[in-house]
């Protein structure tokens, strides 16, 4: 409770402009996750200035409105409606989280307005109860196919037998993914072990790894952010585990490094895309450019993926009603975008054939191992 | 199996029992919950972090630098934000919310200042592991321990056994007549605080170590009041043994319960305690006389 | 015949400390008891007792036949038994009015869903309680400090609000610890006429403790004498200042039959 | 339409500040647990309308029930004592967190992900009319038998024992209004959010709503409730100071508590004539505002 | 020794003195008496630097009195105070060490403490029981054993025998005046007036927060309105 909707505008109130089309920009800028939204800000700015500088679409120009979600649900819900009734964006890229994009389409559904989140890989955020939410879309993999990969990584390159699981039961993402793993581990002929939780916010898990330790598990799938990914990693060290650690994409910030130091050296993790990545090297060199450092992976190439997305069916639609745009992008078909060719599933509005990347911590650094491209 | 899980417990509640007795010493002298106590932990973990890092120093040198920290920002906090209200005999609502108040404050401000980033630790003490027929137990723990328990007892002694021990007693119940009797109040209570303060830094260079330096890293010591309760508000041994129990609980409803309602055992304890005994499990039951 | 208020082998320990042992004595209704004896002898912890402050350790306490141990203060008050208090506690950061308002709870006969509602009833009752809160207070005289905090009021004031705020419980048996304390002989004298009235007016019992024995020798139809948790003599007036024990123990050689009228 | 949305929120706060303010400002007892109970209010209004398409006022009003029952769960142990209020500000952290363990962990509130897509039955009128209606109760109440003895027990509650006020009883009247009330603006709330988290009710939520009761000053009704209004309206007025929002809470929260602890609005602390006239003096501006706004 | 020049405080609006002058000798037994709400607490608790007086001064063998407690109590000035005012959380023991608070802990404390119990020998058998749940009386000894053992040279009395039994009270009156022989300064506060007059060298008659007769003990006794008003003597009655 308490809480006041609307958060930082960082586009002033202009009056309605028809040469203007106005895209929405639901990001975290403070908080946890302000370390890739600010960088996924900054690359999306980029890229709107070169739509613009190459004729906007159709000869209209792309206004960003950015808006500060805080990667909080309460917050986000307040941001897509304002931007949905005082700025009137025609369309609305974020968030990245997926209870936040959930809680989103509580607001943007029934205004008809369609949001392509860009890493929310819950299954739930674009189909509900079996049916699909029609303006709602994201340009990541899902966390079955995410959980997936990691089980078929574990088994099959890591030679994994048996499995633990820690996970957040705070986090709706870490639920999930511990979920799907376990499913596809299973389906694999591997055992798991043990799963365990731990609540947002805690610190200590030793009284739950002890417990997983037991069994002596091969690896220990840890689907949690990197702060408390590299905290249990820390505390499975101290109690004398010697086994490998397998983690999802949220592990992919440079924070685990600094903070789990040497426990966190050979983890593996899923993560959607590297800095390594062929594909984008363009990208990167000019967001270096422009800003003077690296991108934080992978949110700022999903974000331009999701831009990339919106301008096509935005053409395509030749007009700006959210239903038309919608329908648009059920139709996108092998798009080149930044990080590969996208084409919608109309049933699921999920990308199909989403790479995924396995890296792994070595030496302090993320290394690129291998691509998954299956679905 | 049982070992390790005893040996965890211990551990954690050793930290518990750390911070609370920073929080309940204040209690015990202005009888009010000193919310802000955590933020003092909070800043601690901050201080130990950056004089081992920022300024390359030894970690002896930083635990002494984070106690030191903690009791000027005890003794600062004091000063702006309780004494105004005791020189004017405010009610202690009024010294809970201000404590709130700078807790909030405290928090926010690093938050907005420092970021949320998190800091890590380096490894001072190695990542050894001492093993105890079968369990293991981290040497940083052991350390913590050791140290939590010098200090504690310390604090009693000195508590009891001195001049200003006894100050602090007498003040805790009536400063103006301890005053008329030659006890400078401010000085005593800004030694409690510095004390309290310096617990916190303590406790705040170990969770940094064990854990991180952040921003809220200060609600941990919310299980802290909840153990300083069970063991009875304002009694340090109570506080030590509030810790213990709380810790050792939490880990065996873990292990062999389920970890993801451990909260909800450690709220039905408290509850439970309070309704077989009302002042904690050390809280002395004075008959009060009217 | 039944005792209006009596006690029955009535004995509180605190660990070693027996505050009052095997103590017997009877009120009967209408008279004004003195309970006397050196300090620590158990008188306030008699009070104590009798308004459910305490527990006993054992014996009993009938009040018009009606055993109070176990009872809660609340309870106790509900039964008819108000008091003052040693060491005044008054509501002390609340008006003069506010002190007496507050235990007016009798007379706001009206349930918590009329209350918030606020019926044309609790208006009623709630002017009937300022009104009869005004009467308490001009009873001790206190009512053109009625919008005073209470903790401005001097000493011996606030020993007569105390007076006010017990006699507004309507109580029947009105037990006075020290009422006269910090009272110098004038004033003392000014606060027996009042208890006297009180006593008349609303057809009370009182146990009195008092130490001013000006006050209690006239006040008192009768007194009870303490030392150490036990009785050590009753009587009337004239027989208590002539006891070569009383004297002993409480009164000492100056008191000695200073008082006999 | 963004305005009405802003000051529904402002009416919402409203209600669980002055429920607050009972409790905190007249009975001198200290909460960090209001969020949980309206948690407790939001899912289970929001429960019952969704899964159970129960009308509106009666989940509405099952919320206050739950509200009530739980707050009286953690009441009666801690309460119970001649003490003063921390064990109960301490129970209420615990109470907090094993609430938001519970509406996790449970399938029915969909765990952490919360329950998105609740009906939108919260609108400016229907915000409104219930904090005014609850301030007027809230009013009532203090100035009722109930409040007096709330004020008597906070101010000696050994004296008030004595003088036949039940400490236990005159406690859990004022913390169960209270916690009625955080229910109720839960209820509210969830309908006019259309989505409720466990996260979204955390201990800095508490401690905004007690930011309110202080700052509008403890021991009054109706300055509580202007600051409810003010710091729910400010932020959207100053919205660069998102960052530091909670960082001048703090420092407002200490500095009124060294200048001012009778709160902004410098209503005398215990002036029950001040209070009076000036709630009748809102009441009036609350219905006049309203006729003007709706 | 302690000389108070037209003294004026106030609480919040309410002034408690107005320009009130007293002076206390070496050696002498001062009253003060006069009705409730005189004034009389207020002065005592000015001279020990609690209040804060708003006008007039204090002066202390030719230096001036700062208003800070501590600071007073350093220049051996100590005081029982109205209602005894004990720290209820210590204990017996613990309370007449904190009255001794400004000397080093040393034999001599002891022996002081050996002084204070031959004074009022209940004070050793009750020597670990919290001082909060003594009785009245004995609470008011501990007051003033308390204030004994920091050997002032100044001791303020305030109602010292507030809620003693008469033979108590007349104990602890002797026990004032062998105080006074032992070399200490007494200043005294007192309702029970013919007691206090009686003792007295000197005394001040204090009536809404001022001074309205002063004399010495014998000259004040027998002042006509005094006894009147005081010792609730009509004239003319013996
Ligand atoms: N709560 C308590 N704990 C321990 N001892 C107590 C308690 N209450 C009273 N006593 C002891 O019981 C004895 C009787 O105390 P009480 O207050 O009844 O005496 P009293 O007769 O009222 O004396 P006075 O006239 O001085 O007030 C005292 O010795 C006191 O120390
Ligand atoms: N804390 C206070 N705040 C406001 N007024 C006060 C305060 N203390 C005392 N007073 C007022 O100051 C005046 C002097 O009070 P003081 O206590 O000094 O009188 P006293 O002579 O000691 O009376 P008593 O014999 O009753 O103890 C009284 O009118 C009293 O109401
Ligand atoms: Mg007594
Ligand atoms: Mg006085």
């Amino acid at each position: 409770g308490g809480q006041k909707p609307g958060s930082e505008a960082k586009t002033p109130e202009e009056p309605k402009d028809p040469e203007v089309i106005k895209i929405g920009h639901a990001v975290a800028l403070t908080g946890d996750a302000s370390i890739w939204g600010q960088s996924e800000s900054n690359a999306l700015k980029m890229w709107v200035n070169k739509v613009n500088d190459q004729g906007g679409i159709d000869g209209k120009k792309i206004q960003l409105v950015t808006y500060d979600t805080r990667a909080d649900s309460v917050e986000a819900v307040n941001v897509a409606k304002r931007m949905i009734e005082q700025d009137k964006v025609v369309a609305i890229i974020g968030a990245a989280q997926s209870g936040v994009t959930i809680a989103m389409t509580a607001v943007t559904e029934p205004a008809k307005i369609p949001l392509i989140s860009t890493t929310a890989t819950n299954p739930e955020v674009t189909v509900k109860d079996g049916v699909v939410r029609p303006h709602t879309f994201r340009v990541c993999f899902i966390d079955p196919f995410q959980g997936t990969v990691a089980a078929q990584f574990a088994s099959t390159k890591l030679g994994a037998k048996t499995a633990a699981v820690l996970y957040d039961v705070g986090s709706d993402y870490s639920s999930w993914l511990a979920q799907y793993f376990i499913e596809a581990f299973e389906k694999m002929g591997g055992t798991v072990l043990g799963k365990e939780a731990f609540r947002t916010g805690e610190l200590d898990y030793r009284a739950m790894l002890g417990k997983l330790k037991e069994g002596k598990p091969d690896v220990v799938f840890i689907p949690t952010a990197q702060k408390e990914a590299a905290l249990a990693m820390k505390q499975a060290r101290d109690l004398g585990y010697e086994g490998k650690f397998l983690g999802g994409d949220n592990w992919g910030s440079p924070d685990i490094i600094e903070l789990g130091g040497s426990a966190v050296e050979g983890g593996y993790f899923v993560n959607l895309a590297s800095l390594e990545d062929p594909d984008i090297q363009d990208f990167i060199a000019e967001y270096r450019a422009e800003y003077g450092s690296d991108p934080v992976l992978p949110n700022p190439v999903m974000a331009i993926d999701a831009l990339i997305v919106l301008v096509e069916a935005i053409k395509k639609a030749g007009s700006t009603d959210g239903g038309a745009i919608a329908k648009a992008i059920e139709e996108i078909k092998d798009l080149e975008a930044l990080t590969g060719k996208i084409t919608y599933d109309p049933a699921t509005h999920n990308p199909l054939n989403k790479p995924a990347i396995i890296q792994q911590i070595k030496d302090g650094q993320f290394i690129y191992v291998e691509k998954y491209v299956t679905s | 199996m049982l070992l390790q899980t005893a040996i965890t417990g211990l551990a954690i509640g050793g930290i518990y029992a750390l911070m609370a007795v920073g929080y309940s010493l204040v209690f015990s002298v202005l009888n009010f919950s000193n919310f802000a106590h955590g933020s003092v932990i909070m800043l601690g973990a901050y201080a130990g972090y950056f004089i081992l890092t920022k300024a390359g120093a030894s970690f002896p040198v930083a635990l002494a630098g984070s106690m030191v920290a903690g009791a000027v920002l005890g003794i600062t906090n004091e000063r702006l934000a309780y004494r105004p209200l005791r020189v004017r005999n405010a009610r202690p609502l009024y010294f809970m919310i201000s404590a709130m108040g700078v807790a909030i404050f405290l928090e926010n401000l690093v938050y907005a200042t420092l970021g949320a980033h998190f800091y890590s630790y380096p490894e001072v003490l190695g990542r050894s592991i001492v093993r105890i027929g079968g369990a293991s137990i981290g040497i940083l723990d052991l350390f913590a321990l050791a140290f939590s328990s010098v200090a504690i007892t310390g604090l009693h002694l000195f508590l009891h056994r001195t001049k200003s021990g006894l100050a602090i007693r007498a003040c805790s119940f009536d400063m103006t007549v301890a005053s008329v009797f030659g006890v400078r109040i401010d000085r005593t209570v800004g030694l409690v605080f510095g004390l309290a303060g310096a617990l916190a830094g303590l406790s705040g260079i170990f969770l940094g170590m064990k854990y991180m330096a952040y921003p809220t890293m200060g609600w941990i010591t919310n299980k802290a009041y909840v153990a300083a309760v069970i063991g009875g508000l304002g009694s340090l041994p109570g506080a030590v043994i509030g810790g213990i129990v709380l810790g050792l609980l939490e880990t065996f409803v873990s292990v062999y319960v389920s970890s993801i309602i451990r909260d909800v055992f450690s709220f039905s304890a408290l509850v439970l305690v309070l309704l077989a005994m009302p002042n904690g499990l050390m809280g002395k039951y004075v008959e009060e006389k009217i | 015949m039944l005792a209006f208020a009596e006690c029955i082998r009535l004995s509180k320990h605190f660990g070693g400390v027996r505050a009052v042992n095997d103590l017997s004595f009877k009120v009967d209704e209408g008279e004004i008891l003195g309970l006397i004896g050196p300090n620590g002898a158990g008188k306030t912890t008699v009070f104590n007792l009798l308004t459910g402050f305490y527990r006993p350790t054992s014996g009993s306490m009938l009040f018009r036949g009606r055993e109070l141990s176990g009872l809660t203060p609340p309870d106790i008050v509900g039964l008819g038994i108000a008091r003052t208090f040693q060491n005044i506690r008054l509501f002390s950061n609340l008006s003069v009015l506010d002190n007496v308002r507050s235990v007016l709870y009798r007379h706001a006969r009206y349930g918590f869903v009329e209350a918030l509602l606020r019926s044309p009833r609790v208006r009623l009752c709630e002017r009937h309680v300022h009104e009869k809160a005004m009467e308490y207070l001009e009873e001790v005289g206190l009512a053109d400090r009625a919008h005073d905090r209470a903790s401005h009021l001097p000493y011996g004031l606030q020993r007569k609000l105390e007076l006010a705020r017990a006699l507004a419980l309507e109580p029947v048996l009105l037990l006075l610890d020290e009422p006269a304390a910090g009272m110098n002989p004038e004033e003392s004298m000014n606060l027996v006429e009042l208890i006297r009235d009180i006593r008349e007016k609303h057809n009370l019992t009182v146990i009195l403790i008092e130490h001013h024995m000006d006050v209690v020798m006239t006040l008192s139809h009768r007194i009870v004498v303490m030392n150490f948790g036990e009785k050590l003599m009753e009587g009337s007036p004239e027989e208590v200042q002539s006891d070569v024990r009383v004297i002993e123990a409480y009164l000492g050689e100056e008191y000695a039959g200073a008082y006999r009228r | 339409m963004y305005i009405q949305g802003v000051l529904t929120v402002a009416m919402i706060n409203i209600i669980s500040t002055a429920g607050l303010a009972v409790f905190t400002g007249f009975t001198g007892l200290f909460s960090l647990g209001h969020a949980a109970f309206m948690a407790v209010g939001a899912y289970t209004s929001a429960i019952l309308t969704y899964f159970v398409k129960a009308p509106y006022l009666l989940a509405l009003a099952a919320g206050v029930l739950a509200s009530c029952f739980l707050s009286a769960l953690v009441g009666y142990p801690t309460l119970r004592t001649r003490l003063r209020g921390d064990y109960f500000a301490i129970a209420t952290i615990g109470m907090g967190e094993a609430t938001r363990v519970i509406l996790e962990n449970l399938k029915i509130t969909q765990g952490a992900r919360g329950l998105p897509g609740i009906t939108q039955y919260t609108t400016l009128p229907v915000a409104a009319a219930a904090a005014a209606v609850v301030l007027l109760l809230a009013r009532n109440m203090l100035a009722s038998v109930y409040g007096r003895n709330a004020v008597a027990v906070r101010e000696d509650a050994v004296a008030a024992e004595m003088s036949g006020i039940h400490l236990l009883r005159t406690r859990m009247i004022s913390l169960v209004f209270s916690a009625g009330c955080a229910g109720l603006a839960g209820g509210l709330y969830a309908h006019y959010l259309a989505f409720i988290q466990p996260v979204m009710f955390t201990m800095v939520q508490s401690t905004q709503i007690t930011a309110a009761v202080v700052c509008g000053g403890t021991g009054s009704l109706t300055g509580p409730a202007l600051a409810a209004f003010v710091f729910t309206v400010a932020p959207e007025l100053l919205r660069a100071a998102q960052m530091w929002r909670l960082v001048i809470y703090g420092l407002m929260l200490v500095l009124i508590m060294v200048f001012r602890p009778q709160g902004l609005m410098g209503y005398r602390d215990l002036s029950w004539q001040g209070v009076l006239s000036l709630s009748d003096r809102l009441r009036k501006s609350v219905a006049g505002g309203k006729d003007g706004k709706g | 020794m302690l000389t108070v020049d037209s003294l004026s405080v106030f609480y919040g609006r309410i002034r408690a003195l107005d320009g009130v002058s007293v002076s206390v000798n070496e050696g002498e037994i001062v009253s003060i008496i006069g009705p409730n709400g005189a004034g009389k607490s207020t002065l005592l608790w000015t001279i020990m630097g609690v209040n804060k007086p708003s006008g007039g001064s204090l002066w202390w063998k030719g230096e001036r009195l700062l208003p800070v407690p501590s600071w007073v109590a350093a220049r051996g000035i100590s005081m029982v105070p109205e209602r005894r005012r004990l720290f209820d959380n210590l204990t017996v023991r613990e309370n007449l060490l904190i009255g001794a608070y400004l000397r080093k802990w040393d034999a001599s404390v002891k022996k002081d403490m050996e002084t204070v119990f031959r004074l009022f020998p209940i004070l050793r058998e009750r020597l670990g029981q919290y001082a909060g749940t003594l009785s009245g009386g004995e609470q008011q000894m501990l007051a003033i054993g308390r204030a004994m053992m920091g050997r002032p040279a100044l001791l303020l009395f305030d109602e010292p025998s507030l809620g003693l039994a008469p033979a108590l009270a007349s104990e602890v009156f002797r026990a004032i005046q062998r105080i006074r022989e032992e070399g200490t300064t007494c200043l005294l506060a007192e309702q029970n007036a013919y007691k206090a007059l009686e003792m007295a060298d000197r005394a001040y008659v204090m009536n809404v927060g001022r001074v309205a007769i002063q004399g010495s003990g014998k000259e004040v006794l027998a002042n006509p309105e005094v006894r009147a008003a005081y010792l609730g003597i009509k004239a003319g009655a013996s």
